[in-house]
């Protein structure tokens, strides 16, 4: 599917799994992970989770699949920020290299970015391979400390925040697990950076009127749509 | 050859299309407008509307099944009032047909609603989801009794200033009852089916998928049952009947009219496929043509014994 | 670490693991026996008997719907002697529970058919198709009235020389009365849920695809409605309840143990799969013993609330 | 799926037709076509005209299919017959195929093999390249006339017949739509030739325990299942 113009970072595509049946039924959501000018390529980057996944795999090159998207709302960030602090986590890690990309094409400083990486273990480093290519500040934590920091991304960022070395005003921008996104929301809090979560959630329609993928306003007895609304919203709006 | 007629009547009503969307699946219609033309529909049944605003279940609130997903949404919608004030004036020029589906915890909430509804006349029809199998008190018990499915249809017939249209529940040991009761009442025509009872349970983390725990099952999976349940309908009652559930394209609409529905609507299907809709209407167009059928109304209740 | 065990006990029978077949869907066991080591099974539920030979209904028999099939065979069956007179040696030594499911068309049958059954020490058990919809009068109202159900069930109970186990159908606005009163009727175990009521048209010659018009839908389609059954119904009953409904692999198998199922049956898988019953005791037995799990009695009802 | 012995013709094979997700569910029968000695390789042949035979046609080779068979009674023939007739309606080509590849095999003299094959028009032809390849009598009928006889199957059948091109005591052989094989089936009463069916039916289960396949026996209220006592039957034994 070319697309004309470069995506908005954090916006996702909604893909149909099955050509022939309804089941699986529903469309599967996945952030765009790069985009090549040139071509209008878009790529996608995912792990083998379950039914759809597991189809996907099976795609073969020149094959048609049924996408729909660019969708929802993606990272809405000013090339005036001192700042820029990616905390991905596993599959979390396509729309911060995009977002990544996408500063560095529109002039942003490289050695103004940081991307902390949270991995399981150095097996999974193919997945940021992409990222090294980039000329910005990358940092490895992994949970058994088979590469870079020993521990969870979080703590990494913490680490990072208290010896200052993300530079003054960083902007964090994190992608990945609940748990993790709750931590960085927690860690966000404490410190007082502003912070942007882009969020998972079961999405039927991917358009906003399921009313399926909801999740809760912060401080409020109201719903906000993931798809919609989301999937990346300010830290402060939304409770995990 | 002319282009074959597509228009349908229902309760007095003519729909230039026998194709709309079900409550819940296309939320007041404008989500959608970016996808298609929504003048090309016969129909648009907007989300169930309540007294006040609902915010809904704590999410999740839907799970994939086969063939099928389970929600439990709970009736979230901003509530009459703002209804009235912030969704109705978009509906108004979309030259489609305008259903407003009302729900109610009480026989006081359905009229109040109604009552609130009266007088707009970019509605054209009321589908009274008396069915609604997700929030505790709010209908299952009207649609599962003849005799409660009669007074509170009688009830809003008396007051409601349009065509009314109970949408009914399959979860009931025999739906001819229930709708034989409506049209008693003097309902116009009848919606049917609303969600099958479901729930779904993950053998890994041992955790009920929906927190609200049980939800309604729409989808591909329930279309049989959604077949049967217009065809048994059909045979005791003289009023139309829009068919619902698990419709996905052209064929399964001819399904439902021959089954002896005069037209029907698409639900979970628009959360797969955006223009599931207008495709249909563009194929069931073709089918026609290519069969030389000159008026769809020739499809309905057709449906042959082998 | 031990191999965790298997063993359910149901109505004081024993059974060696939780996996059993379902009645219609694995003949009088024969059929299976060059596919399956049935000796592995749980048990084994025989097709529903009936006083007379029945011949069924006229083809098609069956149509294919989304993850799912109707069937409308017709209770067709060699009636209860020749079942004693042939059947019944071969399930002898089959090293398994044997089930025996009994269908009537009215009260005098299913006590003339259990009578003739008492005595024949190879049956472990007696299932009461209180459910099937495909033949009319053939039980549809025992299941669908609390009363009526408590009469049928008390009654063959009295002279019933086996545990006794009724089957429920989904085709109810409310299976938690109807699992109740045969619980107070002294029914010994529950079987839920039989297959629900559905239709199928082909769109393009225009007919009803069975001869019968309507027929039962089985399959993974109807799984979320049966997990919902059981759920709701262990809530309110003491007794064991055994699962039914589209269930196809171990991890099936999982989420009805864990809704609150002592048992299982496989029905349309096996007409998928000759061989899912006994890789779902494998997988079963895998899963078991990679969480430390020793029993897996400590699955049942065991879900939690998201 | 290697075969070990060459198989009866007639008999079929019950293929999944997908791997991942219920829908389709069921599997699809197949008349089992041809057999390779040497590999112990089989072949079905098949029209696309559903869901099933559509996920089928984008099988690439080396994919694996899940597959339960040889099932039923195929034909039964001693060599002893004197002539052999094979009537073959479209789909119905490949069990006749491996029945006749399979008496010529056996040493049954190809000259008093017959195989009428019925087409709708000169473009199916290539269905029966392999029929054309064997040492036998073959001839064609077409509803256009495109191609031999112009007209059914049946029709040629019958002319054969009255003209006693098939050699004595012919043994009718038929498969087909149900259309076509009711008519050999009246066609076969009236000269009083022996003759077989091989019928198809809805088969959920393929291996007779769901009933659902069931054919009405001839004169008896009694139902046959064509997966189990067929799909092969005496013309006299079923009612179509
Ligand atoms: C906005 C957004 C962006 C995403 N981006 C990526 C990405 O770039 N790379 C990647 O690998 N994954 C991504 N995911 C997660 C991805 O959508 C799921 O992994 C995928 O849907 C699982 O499908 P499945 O059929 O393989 O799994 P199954 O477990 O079989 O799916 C069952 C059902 O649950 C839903 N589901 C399961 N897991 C998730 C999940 N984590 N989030 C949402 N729905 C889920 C599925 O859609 C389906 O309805 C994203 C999710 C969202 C919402
Ligand atoms: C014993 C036997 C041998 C056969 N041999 C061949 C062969 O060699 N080549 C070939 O092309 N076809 C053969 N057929 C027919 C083949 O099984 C069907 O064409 C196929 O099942 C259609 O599947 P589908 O999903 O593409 O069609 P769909 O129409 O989508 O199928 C829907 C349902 O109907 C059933 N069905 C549809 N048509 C038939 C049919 N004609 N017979 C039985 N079930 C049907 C399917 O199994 C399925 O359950 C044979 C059938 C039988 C019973
Ligand atoms: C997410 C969702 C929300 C729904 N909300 C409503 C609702 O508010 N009111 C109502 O009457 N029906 C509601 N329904 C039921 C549908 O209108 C329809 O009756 C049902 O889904 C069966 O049709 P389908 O199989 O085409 O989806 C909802 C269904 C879904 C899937
Ligand atoms: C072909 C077929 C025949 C059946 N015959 C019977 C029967 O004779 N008696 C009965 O109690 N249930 C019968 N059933 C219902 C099954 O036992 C089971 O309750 C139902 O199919 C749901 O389970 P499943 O989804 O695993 O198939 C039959 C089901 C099928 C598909
Ligand atoms: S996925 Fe449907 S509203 Fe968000
Ligand atoms: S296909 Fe099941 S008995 Fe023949």
């Amino acid at each position: 599917m070319p697309l004309e113009r470069f995506p908005i970072p954090g916006t996702f595509l909604h893909i149909k799994p099955n050509t022939t049946g309804t089941d699986p039924l529903l469309r599967r959501a996945f952030s765009i992970f790069d985009y090549d000018e040139t071509t209008g390529t878009i790529e996608i980057l995912y792990k083998v989770v379950g039914r759809g996944t597991e189809i996907f795999s099976r795609v073969r090159p020149g094959e048609t699949l049924d996408v729909l998207g660019p969708l929802g709302n993606g990272f809405d960030l000013p090339l005036t920020i001192d700042n820029l602090v990616l905390v991905a986590g596993g599959v979390g890690i396509p729309p911060l290299y995009l977002l990544a990309k996408s500063h560095l094409r529109r002039g942003f400083d490289g050695k103004r970015i940081s991307y902390l990486c949270g991995l399981t273990t150095v097996a999974e480093k193919p997945m940021a391979d992409r990222v090294e290519k980039l000329p910005i500040n990358l940092q490895f934590a992994t949970d058994d400390g088979s590469l870079g920091f020993k521990g969870f991304v979080s703590e990494l960022l913490r680490a990072r925040l208290d010896d200052g070395s993300l530079g003054i005003n960083p902007v964090i921008c994190a992608c990945g697990p609940d748990g993790m996104l709750k931590a960085v929301q927690t860690i966000a809090r404490a410190y007082g950076k502003k912070c942007y979560l882009s969020l998972e959630s079961i999405m039927p329609c991917g358009v906003g009127t399921c009313l399926g993928c909801v999740v809760k306003k912060d401080g409020e007895e109201k719903y906000v749509r993931v798809c919609r609304e989301g999937p990346v919203f300010e830290a402060t709006e939304v409770e995990l | 050859m002319t282009a074959p007629s597509l228009k349908v009547t229902i309760g007095g009503v003519e729909f230039k299309n026998p194709i709309l969307t079900a409550s819940g699946t296309f939320g007041y219609g404008e989500e959608f407008d970016e996808y298609i033309d929504l003048s090309r529909l016969g129909g648009i049944v907007t989300k169930s509307i309540t007294r006040h605003e609902r915010k809904g279940h704590p999410p999740p609130r839907t799970a994939e099944t086969a063939s099928g997903m389970l929600n439990a949404i709970g009736l979230a919608n901003v509530g009459v009032d703002a209804y009235v004030r912030e969704k109705l004036p978009f509906l108004r020029n979309l030259g489609t047909r305008i259903v407003v589906n009302v729900a109610g915890f009480d026989t006081d909430e359905y009229l109040y609603v109604i009552d609130k509804l009266n007088g707009h006349d970019e509605i054209d029809m009321i589908e009274l989801n008396i069915s609604c199998p997700n929030v505790k008190g709010a209908g299952m018990e009207f649609s599962s009794n003849p005799q409660i499915a009669y007074d509170i249809v009688k009830k809003v017939k008396g007051i409601c200033g349009f065509p009314l249209m109970p949408k009914l529940s399959p979860n009931v040991a025999d739906i001819k009852l229930i709708a034989k009761a409506c049209e008693e009442a003097g309902a116009d025509a009848l919606a049917l089916i609303n969600t099958l009872y479901g729930m779904a349970i993950d053998p890994f983390n041992w955790r009920i998928k929906l927190t609200n725990i049980t939800g309604g099952l729409s989808g591909p999976a329930i279309k049989p049952v959604a077949i049967a349940a217009v065809w048994k309908t059909a045979s005791v009652v003289k009023i139309p009947i829009v068919g619902i559930g698990g419709i996905m394209d052209y064929r399964d609409v001819i399904e439902f009219l021959l089954a002896g529905a005069t037209a029907v609507q698409f639900g979970t299907a628009n959360f797969v496929q955006p223009d599931c809709t207008i495709r249909a209407i563009d194929n069931l167009t073709d089918y026609l043509g290519s069969r030389n059928i000159q008026d769809v109304n020739d499809l309905i209740g057709k449906a042959k014994k082998t």
